[in-house]
């Protein structure tokens, strides 16, 4: 305890990460009956926990990783530590929860003004809260694990936070199952670590991945366990479905959760142990192909819908994808790097949207459009800013970073990736450009009339609303992120400074990379190929880059922007592609029919089944022969005496008989 | 004279036999008198019974024998006795104007009972044995009423002269091996001879007497029918005093191989199995609830026989207590039956239905007897059971144990049906609540007391059952 | 003739025919008397081993005469109950008496 | 006060005691005072939970073993003592077993019906469950044990819901059944320890034969894992479960059943070993196929208790999967999580309870959109979800971290299976809490009010455990594994 | 010899006795007449009274003559004329019944066969059967000391038998009255 109030960093770490923790049990135990005062306290605790992980990022700028454990508990052999592990990356990723969540929950006020449950909304925004900052900070793998379980539990209820809606709940239910799925995965990734090499620990297990302290397959095996968990919480291919589903959830819940930071948690566990990861270029390698597969898939689902958040979110898992690939084909910066922008753009993205859907009550951005989105000057400017920063447009910080993935991924032996990052790149422009156009360029014009009528009574009240207090909660936090989107692309070298500083990793060439791309043998061939590949055709790439994301919007302007344009998508002229990505390349198909028939129809009836049928009524069976021998045996009582009496007879005559043989 | 005191209790019981004899000739019959001497006599009787329990000594030129382990049974004797003479209160299942005979030959059986336990010579165990048959036969038929119950008297006692029949010719077999009729003799001779068909032969068929007694597989076929016909009190009687007296001898007889003969037990094992399987399967069915308690009867006779079987002192020690405690729960089920059914009527299991408001105290008295009879701790009958099975177990008939115990699971699930009449169901129509007397009271505490005393606190009375069972060797 | 087995052989036939008769005679008095066979196959024993094993030779018969008695009262006490039974249901036939069973 | 100067006071006998005493002073209260009664069942089950408290808070984990112990000779001629002791293992269950007599008491404050009898019948069932945890006598564990069972008889079939009749007996007959098999391995230990002694840790120190440990651990696996609702032997828990009013199926499933698992471990596993060791393939494999068949069977289920029932099933596999381990983390995490899982389970049908005394209704369909209406009933059940789930920083967890990880190392297979059954149990639990309290407002539940103060205490007080235990693991794991790593070095 | 032909006689009347008792047991097993049946038994119990004389013992015989065939015969033949008319003709007895009598009893005459023969009967140390070794006041002796008290209780069992027989059989005075 006294450490704690001598040590001001870990008071701000402990303070910082927790206080979203009491403000929830508050929220949900005194003031659920108070909507106002349950917001205050836990917007509150979020500034707090904002300013002091800025504050923690600021005083630790310069400073070395600081670890700070103690021990949770021991069984046996097994000593399970708690603790902190406070080095750029989780300062970095601290933070950037630490603001999201803070702008979301400010936006939010306004949003969510009204709703039944504001209390509870804000009671498990603080748990998400706090979960995500703890999980960023945990020490070892396990305290990782088990905030991560914390975290996905805060999306299943912010998802099914509109719980009567029968989509919602279930959305919530598939999100958290999908998690499990992978995070099973994860677990006996970390169980079989834990047997193997006794300590889960991150610091250590880096270091000792980095110097063949574990046995090669160990570690193969285990890296890919825990890339489970990366593909069930950052939604890879095969568990991508839960993320469109969870937008079921109220859209600032979708702006932090399911697109900034808590979908992120994956790609920042990749991080968090990469150079772990990187011990095993098997595992790397199925990573890198998962994350190109999801890229790809995702966006062209993204390409065939009318939901404005479905966009965004096939959106976001593509760009997970994006990261994924980028930290898997070795590129440790630009993965956190995009992951850093992304967070900025993506939250703005729907941040912007919760605005015109608060607005026009529907999610169809041809509705939007016809309903005069564009009129909604202040989201629909920084809608647009972050779509040019998603489709990598300089100067937007989306440019930036998404150049730094195709330069690590050009300098992959097999331009293959980069191909496909380069094809990614393009449709992500083309879909995020096709919903901009929609909302700016509706077909029909806007249907001014048909607005004014809806709304004529109560028009003017209906203006207050989103002029007064609730419109500035939510404007503000946009215009905060658009102002975010635009610059943080120019931090890229001061963030890798940052970033790379302390990193024992075998990425990017630095000084510190050396000692352990000198031991890496396996990751030194990634590492030499990217430094290599990076310097002559840098300028190639960039131009490479920058006209994917122009072909994209040029295609989009052609098909959606320009005047006369069909809106109709050059994909409607392939029904059976359309419906292919519109129903997600059947993996939802796939998965219900897999549940109901192995599992509901097979095993589940399966064991009903023989629970009442075989062992109930093997037992009830028992019982009723029990009974019918009594009735049997009751005739040897029959009433007539003699009968009985030569049962006696018979058997003493037996006993007799026996004695004398 | 110190003879004339180890046979007072005995005088005793003669004295108030002759007292009815004498109360039997009257003109006029007074029941509630009879049943008041009857009370005061048998209670003295029990308290000279305990007062004499540590004499010991020879009598009548060595046929009597009066130790430890007679002197046990003559207690438990005399207090089921007690208990049957306290219960006669409601004694409506028999006419008014016999009941002097009626306690005539309660007091004559349990005479000859006393004298059973404490023989040792095989004429004067034949004569006793048949002498408290004869009252017994006599007691059945006496029951008042509906006719179609008579029939069980003269089952009863076809049954009843057979088994002595086989019984006498075993005796005649022992005596012809062994050359005497002495028990303590025959202890000694007969282990040299068990070999012989004779000797085993003469042992299976003197058991088979008492056999009868306890109604044991397959010689229980009278219990049923004698339990349902004979009036209550009766009942009660036979279930359990007769019982204790019939465990006394067979416990003396199975002494008699010395353990020398697999055959033997061999045979017992198959019995007693046989026994408790049928009792217990049998039991399932009915639904009269006198009738049930015989078929429990069945089986608790195999239980007892689980520790004879054995035939050793730690075995006979478990079959002393088992019975001991057999006759406190069986009593307590048998009060509450007899004060329940208070107009001599035979009851059905449904009309227990509501007990436990007409009574609660009896209701409780009731269910701890079922389930000590059903072997739940901590009632003395479980206590009994685990002893039995520690006999058993420990002379390596583990097999016995878990079939034994298989039964006390079948049997639970018709003591529970009994049981859950009397707690659970609605009464169909409303009966009165009945008047428990003071007297009854205490006597639902003291049974309620002993049953749990003798179940958890078995310390004392298990180290007289064999300091009681070593006197048998 | 006059040996041991020859008895034995007799008395176990006269015990045998007396379960017989127990075991299917249907008039209860004919039952009875096939009772008094079984205490006679008995008795002969007695007699018979007191006269050709036993060393007491007043045994046997002391016990034999004892038997003959009790078997006197069970006589009596079974004619009793018999006609007893008479009374109520105006039958001896022991197949009338099989109301009670189960 | 210290332990030291408690040294001479029989502290175990006085706990169980003060459920005795209160069983005696219920008898003799007039049925009509049900007030009065409740009052001093609440009394002194409380003043067992202090002195159960107490009792932990002075164990000395450090020197471990058994300690308060006392010693008497009861039957002299067969070795029977009195003998009573805390260590490691039971102290948990102590601890766990006055929580859960504790707040069922206090769950059940609305009774009206036969309020004496109820009460009575609670603290003798409770009464044994003390027993069976404080004994370190085969005798009297075995006594115990029993006077725990057949109370459920009469509680289920008299204050019971669906099927009482049937309910109870098929329970009560197989719990019982169960014994039989109980009841002669002891006895087969007796004997072939010489006969003069059911003392367990007499007994420890006579090596049994490999052949009788075998036989001896058979049969007492047989017989305890009916009551822990070892696979096959799992179907009286939703059928007994469905039948029990709330305060019994609360210390049914939260402190009976375990008592199955801890016989296996108190009797089986200390006395045979080498049983243990042979027959761990069976134990590992039925407790993996409960795991997963509990999930799987609870899926299908509509009525609430049923699918409690079931997760009960899938929760006790994973004890039994933790005892088959054999290693320490093994049973610590078995050890856990019966405590957990004992907890859990009273908080989940303490919550059902409350639903369904005020709905009359436990089928699933029929409900849906409780939320709404009675979200502080609803909110305790989803807590209890998450509970068994598996959701981190709730006690269960730790316990089937530890369980797991000693599977995976032990059966890779079985551990590995027992694994996926998390995503299992997820699964089944998110769909009974989306169909029962997500969804429309439910009309005919609209006037339903909510738990009150005075009832939320009893479910905030098994929730704040689950909490503390998720978050301090080392309050109870320190205690577990005093005695559990000496345990396991006779494997 | 004189003594071979008296031993002769006494051989054939051996067997006489042999087969009217056989023959007596019979009649008193068989016949459906309960009349014939006491009679046959009456037979019978004369003959095994000739075995006791065989056997040594003229004061058992002549007790077996007074209290079986005076006594106890005369008894039933009373039941039976105060039970049921002697002219009803029974119908035949179940075959079934007959048939499993005959098995058990058949059984439980080999063993008894068996007892006899197979057992190796050993003579008691001290018998030696002289006539003259004991008397009818020998056997009083023995009815004074070693079976006193059976001697005692056979008297309560003749009482227990008379009460009995009154109150059972009804002909209490006080119901009567």
């Amino acid at each position: 305890m006294g450490a704690l109030f001598r040590d001001p960093v870990l008071l701000a770490t402990v303070l910082g990460t927790n206080i979203p923790f009491f403000s929830m049990a508050v929220i949900l135990i005194f003031t659920r009956s108070n909507p106002r005062l349950s917001s205050r306290i836990s917007v509150g605790s979020i500034v707090v926990s904002a300013v002091s992980a800025i504050s923690l990022l600021v005083k630790l700028f310069s400073a070395p990783a600081l670890q700070y454990q103690t021990l949770w508990f021991c069984s046996g052999k097994l000593n399970i530590a708690f603790g902190y592990y406070l080095d750029p990356l989780s300062l970095l990723m601290l933070t950037i929860v630490g603001i999201v969540a803070c702008l979301v929950q400010i936006y939010s006020l306004g949003y969510m003004a009204g709703d039944p449950g504001y209390s509870r909304y804000y009671a498990f925004q603080s748990l998400f809260a706090w979960a995500m900052m703890n999980m960023v900070i945990a020490g070892s793998m396990l305290q990782l694990f088990i905030f991560w379980e914390m975290v996905g539990l805060a999306s299943y209820f912010l998802i099914g936070f509109y719980y009567e809606k029968w989509s919602a709940s279930q959305a919530g239910k598939k999100a958290f199952v999908m998690n499990r799925v992978g995070d099973v995965g994860f677990f006996l990734g970390l169980i079989l670590l834990l047997i193997g090499f006794g300590n889960l620990g991150i610091p250590e297990l880096n270091h000792a991945a980095v110097t063949h302290g574990l046995p090669k397959g160990l570690v193969t095996l285990s890296a890919l366990l825990i890339f489970c968990g990366v593909i069930g919480k950052s939604a890879q291919f095969p568990l991508l479905t839960w993320l469109p589903d969870a937008m079921e959830g109220p859209t600032p819940v979708s702006a932090l959760l399911h697109s900034a930071t808590m979908v992120a948690a994956g790609v920042y566990m990749f991080s968090r142990i990469f150079p772990f990861f990187s011990a095993s270029p098997e595992a790397m390698q199925v990573a890198l192909a998962i994350g190109t597969v999801t890229m790809l898939l995702s966006s062209t689902m993204a390409m065939v819908t009318y939901d404005l958040k479905q966009v965004w979110a096939y959106s976001t898992v593509s760009q997970l994808g994006y990261m994924v690939m980028a930290l898997s084909a070795g590129g440790y910066f630009a993965g956190v790097f995009h992951l850093t922008t992304h967070a900025g753009f993506k939250a703005l993205l729907f941040l912007c949207s919760g605005i015109f859907i608060h607005e026009f009550h529907t999610n169809d951005m041809r509705i939007i459009g016809k309903k005069g989105g564009r009129r909604l000057k202040i989201p629909m400017v920084c809608m647009t800013i972050g779509a040019l920063a998603l489709s990598g447009v300089p100067p937007f910080s989306g440019f930036f970073s998404k150049e730094a993935i195709l330069t690590v991924l050009a300098a992959q032996p097999s331009k293959i990736w980069y191909a496909a990052g380069l094809f990614g790149a393009v449709l992500t422009a083309y879909y995020s450009f096709r919903l901009i156009f929609h909302i700016l360029f509706p077909k029909d014009g806007i249907e001014e009339q048909h607005h004014h009528a809806e709304h004529g009574p109560d028009a003017h009240e209906h203006e207050e609303e989103h002029h007064g207090f609730a419109f500035r909660a939510m404007a503000i936090p946009v215009m905060f992120l658009a102002g975010v989107s635009v610059v943080l692309g120019f931090t890229e070298h001061g963030l890798e400074h940052f970033l790379m500083r302390l990193v024992p990793r075998a990425g990017e060439v630095s000084a510190h990379a050396r000692s352990a791309a000198a031991v890496h043998g396996a990751v030194n061939a990634t590492a030499a190929a990217a430094a290599h590949a990076q310097e002559p055709s840098g300028s190639l790439l960039m131009v490479l880059g920058i006209s994917a994301g122009l072909l994209g919007i040029t295609l989009a302007w052609f098909e959606y922007g320009r005047k006369g344009a069909s809106r109709k998508g050059f994909l409607s002229h392939f029904p059976a592609v359309w419906k292919l990505f519109d129903l997600r390349w059947f993996l939802d198909i796939l998965y219900r029919k897999g549940l109901d028939t192995f599992v509901y129809a097979g095993l589940t009836s399966l064991f009903v089944k023989n629970d009442r049928r075989i062992i109930d009524g093997g037992i009830d069976g028992i019982c009723v022969f029990t009974e019918g021998s009594g009735r049997v045996f009751s005739f040897l009582q029959s009433g007539m005496l003699q009968f009985n009496l030569v049962l006696m007879v018979l058997v003493a005559g037996a006993a007799v008989l026996y004695f004398v043989i | 004279m110190t003879d004339f005191m180890l046979f007072l209790p005995e005088l005793f019981f003669i004295l108030g036999a002759l007292l009815f004899f004498i109360f039997s000739l009257r003109k006029s019959p007074n029941p509630a008198g009879f049943h008041r001497w009857a009370v005061v006599l048998s209670a003295v009787g029990l308290l000279i019974t305990v007062a004499s329990s540590h004499q010991e000594g020879m009598l009548f030129f060595n046929c009597y024998r009066v130790d430890l382990f007679s002197q046990i049974f003559k207690v438990l004797l005399a207090l089921g006795t007690v208990w049957v003479m306290f219960s006669s209160s409601e004694l409506k299942g028999i006419d008014s104007r016999q009941h002097a005979e009626y306690y005539f030959l309660i007091f004559v059986c349990t005479l000859a009972m006393m004298m059973l336990v404490s023989s040792v010579e095989l004429l004067t165990i034949y004569v006793s044995m048949e002498l408290s048959s004869y009252s017994l036969y006599l007691l059945v038929p006496m029951r008042r009423g509906e006719d179609r119950y008579f029939e069980s008297g003269v089952k009863y006692f076809m049954i009843g002269v057979t088994s002595s029949g086989f019984m006498i010719f075993g005796i005649s077999l022992l005596f012809g091996v062994g050359h005497t009729t002495y028990v303590p003799q025959l202890i000694k001779a007969l282990p040299a001879v068990i070999h012989q068909p004779a000797a085993i032969v003469g042992l299976v068929l003197t058991l088979a007497g008492f056999f009868f007694k306890l109604a044991l597989f397959p010689f229980h076929i009278w219990a049923p029918d004698v339990y349902q016909g004979a009036s209550n009190q009766v009942t009660t009687y036979i279930a359990t005093v007769s019982k204790m007296a019939a465990a006394a001898m067979i416990i003396r007889f199975a002494g008699l191989s010395g353990g020398a003969s697999p055959g033997l037990v061999k045979l017992l094992i198959v019995l007693s199995i046989a026994s408790m399987t049928f009792g217990n399967l049998v039991a399932l069915i009915q639904k009269d609830l006198k009738r049930l308690l015989a078929y429990s009867s069945i089986a608790h006779a195999g239980y007892i026989l689980i520790g004879i079987l054995t035939l050793n002192s730690q075995g006979f020690a478990s079959a002393i207590y088992y019975a001991a405690a057999y006759l406190v729960m069986n009593y307590s089920v048998f009060m509450v039956i007899m004060k329940v059914a208070d107009d001599g009527h035979n009851l059905q299991i449904k009309e227990l239905a509501g007990l436990y408001k007409r009574s609660p105290l009896l209701a409780m008295t009731f269910m701890l007897g079922l389930f000590g009879l059903a072997g739940i701790p901590p009632t003395a009958g479980f206590t009994g059971k685990f002893l039995v099975f520690a006999a058993a177990v420990h002379k390596g008939y583990l097999f016995l144990a878990i079939i034994g115990m298989v039964n006390a699971t079948i049997s639970l699930y018709y003591y529970l049906i009994v049981f859950k009449a009397a707690y659970l169901l609605k009464p169909v129509k409303e009966y009165p609540a009945i008047a428990v007397d003071m007297w009854t009271r205490v006597m639902s505490i003291v049974l309620v007391v002993m049953t749990i005393y003798l179940g958890l606190f078995p310390d004392q009375v298990v180290s007289l059952t064999e300091a009681a069972a070593r006197t048998l060797f | 003739m006059n040996s041991l087995s020859t008895y034995l052989i007799i008395s176990a036939l006269l015990f045998s025919l007396g379960l017989l008769g127990i075991l299917q005679r249907r008039n209860l008095i004919g039952m009875l008397i096939s009772v008094e066979l079984l205490l006679n196959a008995a008795n002969l024993n007695f007699m018979a081993y007191n006269r050709f094993l036993v060393s007491d030779p007043v045994t046997g018969q002391v016990i034999t005469l004892f038997v003959m008695g009790l078997a006197a009262a069970e006589a009596a006490i079974g004619l009793s109950i018999i006609l007893a039974l008479y009374r109520k249901m105006h039958s001896i036939n022991i197949e009338a008496a099989q109301k009670m069973k189960g | 006060m210290t332990a030291m100067n408690m040294a001479g006071f029989p502290i175990l006998t006085t706990i169980l005691m003060t459920t005795i005493i209160g069983l005696l002073v219920i008898i003799f209260i007039p049925p009509e005072k049900t007030k009065l009664i409740k009052q001093v069942s609440l009394v002194s089950a409380s003043l067992g939970l202090a002195l159960c408290l107490w009792l932990y808070h002075a164990y000395d984990f450090h020197k471990g073993g058994l300690q308060f112990v006392e010693r008497v000779l009861w039957v002299k001629s067969l070795g029977i003592y009195w003998f009573n002791g805390v260590d490691g293992i039971n102290l948990p269950m102590m601890l766990l077993t006055s929580v859960v007599l504790f707040t069922g008491v206090w769950t059940m404050w609305e009774l009206e019906h036969r309020v004496k009898e109820f009460y009575a019948l609670i603290f003798l069932l409770v009464a044994g469950v003390y027993g069976v945890f404080m004994s370190m006598d085969l005798f009297w564990i075995f006594v115990w044990y029993d006077v725990s069972l057949f109370p459920m008889y009469p509680l289920i079939a008299i204050w019971g819901g669906t099927r009482k009749e049937y309910g109870a007996m098929k329970l009560t007959l197989y719990l019982l059944a169960g014994s039989a098999f109980i009841l002669p391995a002891i006895l087969f230990l007796w004997a072939k320890g010489g006969g003069h002694t059911f003392d367990l840790f007499m007994l420890q120190k006579i090596g049994f034969s490999v052949f009788d440990q075998k036989v001896a651990f058979l049969m007492l696996y047989l017989g305890f894992g009916i009551l822990a609702a070892v696979w096959p032997f799992h179907t009286w828990s939703p059928v007994g479960h469905v039948a029990a009013p709330t305060a019994v199926s609360m210390i049914h499933a939260g402190v009976l059943m375990k008592l199955g698992a801890y016989g296996v471990l108190r009797i089986g596993m200390t006395l045979c070993p080498q049983g243990a060791v042979y027959w761990s393939h069976l134990m590992a494999l039925l407790g993996t196929i409960g795991i997963i068949y509990g999930a799987l069977a609870g899926l299908a289920q509509t009525d609430l208790k049923y699918v409690i029932g079931y997760s009960s099933v899938s929760h006790m596999g994973i004890v039994g999967l933790g005892l088959a381990t054999l290693s320490v983390n093994g049973i610590n995490g078995a050890v856990f999580q019966m405590f957990a899982h004992g907890i859990m389970t009273a908080l989940f049908f303490s919550a059902v309870g409350f639903i369904y005394d005020r709905t009359h209704t436990k089928v699933i369909p029929e409900l849906g959109g409780l939320s709404k209406t009675m979200p502080i009933a609803s909110s305790f059940f989803i807590f209890a979800a998450l509970a068994g789930i598996g959701v981190p920083l709730m006690a269960s967890f730790w316990a089937e971290f530890l369980v797991l990880t000693a599977a995976v190392k032990v059966f890779p297979v079985a551990g590995i299976l027992a694994t996926s059954g998390m995503i299992l149990s997820a699964l089944f639990m998110l769909r009974v809490v989306q169909r029962t309290f997500y969804g429309e407002k439910n009309p005919k539940w609209e006037h339903i009010p909510d738990v009150s103060m005075f009832l939320t205490v009893p479910r905030v007080v098994l929730m704040s455990c689950i909490l503390f235990f998720g978050l301090f693991p080392k309050v109870m794991l320190d205690v577990i594994q005093s005695t559990v790593i000496p345990f396991v070095t006779r494997f | 010899m004189d003594t071979s032909g008296l031993n002769f006689i006494l051989q054939a009347a051996f067997w006489v006795t042999v087969a009217l008792t056989i023959a007596g047991a019979s009649i008193a097993v068989f016949p459906r007449n309960i009349l014939y049946n006491v009679l046959g038994l009456a037979l019978a119990l004369t003959g095994i009274a000739g075995f006791y004389l065989y056997l040594g013992s003229l004061f058992v015989a002549m007790m077996q003559l007074l209290i079986y065939v005076g006594a106890i015969c005369i008894a039933i033949v009373f039941a039976i004329m105060l039970s049921r008319p002697l002219h009803i003709e029974v119908p035949p007895r179940p075959a079934r019944k007959v048939w499993m009598g005959i098995l058990a009893s058949v059984v439980f005459f080999i063993g008894a066969v068996g007892v006899a023969l197979k057992t190796k009967w050993q003579v008691a140390a001290g018998h030696v059967y002289e006539a003259s070794k004991w008397s009818v006041q020998s056997i009083g002796d023995a009815l004074l000391t070693r079976y006193e008290l059976v001697f005692e209780v056979i008297s309560l069992v003749l009482l227990v038998a008379i009460i009995g027989a009154v109150i059972t059989a009804g002909f209490s005075r006080r119901l009567s009255s």
